[in-house]
């Protein structure tokens, strides 16, 4: 069960992730972003409900596809889309980009632009966390791809027999770039690995909130009790290509106008109305405001700085008294 | 003769390799279907079928052990890393394995295997995908190391790699896709590994270069000529085995070296080369070498900064007057 | 079911490995060989076993733990003892050692340093078989400490979603160096981890040829028939320190000893008596050549030369026309 | 001062560490109840429990990550890699993320993270356990590089590597694990980064070196010596940062310089220094800087083989003799 005002923080998130990575796709076409960009577009559901969970200090690993996990952990739209735009003010002044989102100060340990290689920077935040003797958490986000790296594997096992609170919760969008799931991956549920690790393994509708929340009160309930891991599968699509200038060739837009009939936030909304947790004039002005602060991150970010060029060669080294 | 982009040659020389011999194939991330990110093995698939052109799950480490393995047993594996950022996953079984195998089973296994794919900036892609890692691999003895800087040079070395029976890391360069050159129909020409190309004749001085920093190195050149300054450009094609003689002979001439690279300064391949010149043509030195490279920092997303990481046109132009005390 | 021929193959063999392991033991105390070296005693029947139904033409990729391994497929005790000493007449001319054994003209591709380096190259010869258009099958040794190794998840996917003829020979003697697998390990049965992959897998008593063979039977059908891989967890455990300097802190005497009591030889010796397969003469005759040919391959490699140091640059690159 | 064997200056220092700091802590395999194999990390289980001396599965690229990971969070782990050679396996996690992220994310994380582990030759290890690849570290930005010789600079680098905000690749080297020295009492002793050490003063030649290779190059100074050849020992201590302000002065003094390491020749470290000192002091010098280093092979098993492959006393004398056109 989501308490109400849950429910509302995780509507209002996945409109804001919506409308930035709208905005995001029209600055790429508009030439006014460039680099690698993946959308995360379609899967809101599962970066805002599971991050909906967390304490500021639990801590996060993001992938390449990390502009969801990076806004719903920070709130702030702003450094995401400076970021983006390589500014100054983005969240890692423009040095990182749209595939290095990170914000240490919140718990967010970094995306990665190595398919994999934040698993076990995740399971590194489940030991401090037990090592630091708090009951925090780490959540690592990856995609199914990412189940094939032998990073899943030791990562999982490491985090199991050592019982640290990591929950390894694995995006399953059916497609590594242009591989089908199928192609490349021995199972069709990717959870059923759990079992190798003997730990609880979830495989969920990564569109409905409401099944992600549940696999996660489990999750999280078992990692604050430091009994252990666990890994949970949401299962979802995404709508854009798998990143801005994908040809697709491997899938028709009848698949895709299918999985749009499943939008999570039209799902989301619709369950709200339902359940009378607001009504549609309320839910509309939570979009609206999404929309608004999305625009205004945008304002924002266009009239952030470059970094000035002749800082190029600072923070290789941490150097004592000169922080960043 | 016929005009192709270096991502055409690469593509036209698989196929042909494919044609010839059957136990060459292919595999990587997104090669079949797609063609490879970068259409490197586009319509492969649909010439020789799923068998021979694979898309491989995201397991570099196996993926390469894979192709390790399979050329252990006969076959030519010819696999496709999507970054070569990407080889830091599959280290061991390149430098561990790969690489040392023939050696340590003594002689008695071959290992005809080619990694190719594709590194540098150009497409802002930050520091885990902008990365030039070539001089990494001269140092663990084994492999051997081609850089193609033009079409017809990485269809040469490309066909040549393919028929060594030797693991070969086969470094392609993003920017360069795109750019179109002459390429020989002949199904078998080859450019010999260990044989530079003089890409340019000169008198004063000698600079060494490849992959994208044969044209930036070009663009820097024309303009010193036209002050007055002659130089003569090679580009080594391979750097394991590296052509020393060609660079020696071109320094004993001109007494002035500078090297250009993408990679990083510190332990850049120039630095090799900067070295083994000073040995062998110490006495024909008018100044001390140059070296250029990236600097040391990690490849940053912002262009500006990125611009600010690598080589410039006028640090060339500059290196190139400093050998001449200008 | 084995047959008599093959049975009688098994227990030569196995004495042989028995025999080979005791005397490179007493040679390394005597400084007659050097290196890391890691004895298979106690785990013959696994080795053994497996390559019983083999072809020669079948492959294997094996470990630090190798001599087993290299011995029963190759079958040249002489080329193996030589390796362990450096000698120009071993498997690799001296350039190996005791961890590298090889003999690419057998099927052997190799043993390997790296725990779980070898795993991968079992896969490509898998995909050679396949690719070559043959029916022959790659079987691929490895420890339980390698069974957390990411190149042991990879390979098992990969060589499952391609269905190449490898099988997955884990043999589990409990310890990986001091480490008790329980404490690195997070399943008891580590074929359990085969589900993951979609592949069956079989756990069985390591010490019992007839077991191994069952499972191995089943595991090479469906690779002949090109249906896919497989994974055998064997249970056994190693009467030898890892390397024969260890001073084994993790274990005491009884614990040896109670497993010296489930001797793999003495097993299969008594079921041979039993059902009759072989007298005891017959058996104690086995017993005896191999003790002479291990002794005569003693002989044989204390006998050979070193390697020349003025060859130390040969065969780094195969070069046209000079092959070795 | 107490003598202690490098062996104990490391695990001396470790165990104080751990006292002075509760977020140190150690990880690694075989590192528990075993004491490490080489016993760098005996007692500390004892004395600080299975928390904070931890036994990791066989899964070099996780441990090192949960390193990377534990290091961003707060703590300051120190992980074993039993042998160097290893590290192929956690490439990524060092390369792509541990040295890239701070720098990655504006400076607004600190990793500091130890690596440290033993490498090189003197065991009959062969291929895959008896390498150098400290040089390697030295190509991408964001790592530190130690290289101890002695039981002291085990011990004050060590101390100052755990100190250290950055991650620090910490190479230790099987051989000296036994040699004896002094070390200090101080539990503050500390060895600056970046700050060479002179190990003999000379005035015909500098010679820089580094791990095993500091006594080895000392036996063949010894006979140089008593030839009345002056020498100068450089051990440069750490490789990143790297001390040229110490070896140029040297080498403006002597006007000559021999590298001297176990790593192979071929950009081994000795070539930056060479390539360095010949920018930084070419009038000076002369003779060209001589390079010594393995051979470009897999090291072999055989003894008298691997031998044939490291430089020996008497080519160290003889490339020293070279400089001196004796
Ligand atoms: C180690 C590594 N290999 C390959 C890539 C190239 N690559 C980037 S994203 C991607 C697909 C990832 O698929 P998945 O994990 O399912 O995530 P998704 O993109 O579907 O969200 C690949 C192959 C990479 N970035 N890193
Ligand atoms: C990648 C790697 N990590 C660590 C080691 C050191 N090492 C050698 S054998 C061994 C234990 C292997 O255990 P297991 O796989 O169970 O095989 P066993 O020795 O028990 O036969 C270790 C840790 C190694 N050789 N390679
Ligand atoms: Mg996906
Ligand atoms: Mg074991």
């Amino acid at each position: 069960m989501i308490e109400k005002e849950r429910l509302i923080w995780i509507y209002r998130v996945m409109n804001e992730i919506r409308y930035f990575e709208e905005k995001a796709y029209t600055f790429f076409t508009q030439n006014i972003l460039r680099g690698s960009v993946h959308l995360y577009t379609g899967e809101e559901a599962v970066a805002a409900t599971v991050i909906s969970l967390l304490r500021q200090d639990d801590y996060i690993t993001s992938t390449h596809r990390g502009h969801g996990h990076g806004i719903a952990k920070s709130g702030d739209l702003k450094a995401a889309m400076a970021e983006l735009m390589g500014k100054e003010t983005g969240f890692c002044g423009g040095r990182g980009g749209s595939m290095h989102i990170a914000d240490l100060n919140k718990g967010n340990l970094g995306a990665n632009a190595i398919v994999g290689g934040g698993i076990p920077i995740a399971v590194g935040g489940g030991l401090a966390a037990k090592l630091l003797d708090t009951d925090r958490v780490s959540v690592s986000f990856f995609g199914d791809g990412a189940s094939n790296q032998g990073t899943f594997h030791e990562s999982l096992n490491l985090a199991s027999v050592w019982k640290l609170p990591v929950i390894f919760v694995c995006e399953n969008n059916q497609f590594a770039i242009s591989v089908p799931t199928w192609q490349s991956t021995s199972v069709k549920d990717i959870a059923v690995r759990a079992a190798g690790y003997d730990m609880p393994g979830f495989t969920v509708d990564g569109n409905d909130v409401l099944a992600i929340n549940d696999a996660m009160e489990k999750a999280l309930d078992r990692a604050r009790k430091k009994e252990g891991p666990s890994l949970i599968e949401c299962k979802t699509y995404r709508w854009k290509g798998h990143w801005t200038g994908d040809p697709e060739v491997y899938r028709t837009r009848d698949d895709v106008a299918a999985w749009m009939e499943k939008c999570p936030i039209r799902r989301l909304r619709a369950y709200m109305l339902e359940n009378k947790t607001a009504t549609a004039a309320a839910l509309d002005k939570i979009e609206a405001k999404a929309k608004a602060a999305v625009d205004e991150a945008a304002e924002f970010a266009l009239n952030s700085l470059e970094p000035d060029p002749k800082t190029v060669m600072d923070n290789v080294y941490c150097v004592p008294g000169k922080e960043a | 003769m016929a005009i192709k982009t270096y991502a055409m040659a690469i593509k036209d020389v698989l196929a042909e390799e494919m044609r010839r011999d059957k136990n060459v194939f292919v595999m990587g991330e997104d090669i079949a279907e797609q063609g490879g990110i970068f259409g490197c093995t586009r319509g492969l698939l649909a010439e020789f079928g799923p068998e021979r052109v694979r898309n491989t799950p995201i397991s570099e480490n196996a993926f390469v052990g894979t192709g390790v393995g399979a050329a252990c047993a006969g076959l030519r594996p010819v696999v496709e890393l999507m970054y070569m950022d990407f080889a830091y996953l599959a280290m061991d079984q390149l430098l561990n394995q790969a690489a040392k195998i023939r050696y340590m089973f003594g002689g008695k296994a071959k290992v005809p295997l080619v990694i190719r794919g594709q590194q540098g900036i150009g497409r802002g892609n930050a520091g885990q995908h902008s990365q030039s890692v070539e001089s990494l691999f001269m140092h663990i003895p084994g492999m051997k190391v081609a850089c193609p800087s033009t079409p017809a040079d990485a269809a040469g070395l490309l066909r040549t790699a393919i028929r060594d029976d030797n693991p070969v890391m086969f470094f392609e360069h993003k920017a360069l896709y795109a750019t179109k050159g002459e390429v020989p129909d002949d199904t078998e020409f080859m450019v010999p590994f260990g044989k530079a190309n003089i890409v340019k004749a000169g008198t004063d001085v000698t600079i060494v270069c490849s992959l994208l920093y044969v044209n930036r190195t070009m663009e820097a050149v024309g303009e010193l000529e036209s002050e007055g300054i002659s130089c003569e450009v090679i580009d080594p094609r391979t750097l394991v085995p590296l052509d020393m003689d060609t660079i020696v002979a071109s320094v004993k001439k001109t007494g002035r070296l500078v090297t250009v690279h993408e990679a990083h300064r510190t332990m850049g391949f120039g630095t090799e080369i900067a070295a083994s010149v000073t040995e062998q043509a110490f006495s024909y030195l008018d100044a001390p070498p140059e070296r250029l490279g990236a600097k040391m920092c990690t490849l940053p997303f912002n262009l500006g900064l990125e611009n600010a990481v690598v080589p410039q046109k006028d640090e060339i132009k500059a290196a190139v007057k400093r050998t001449l005390y200008r």
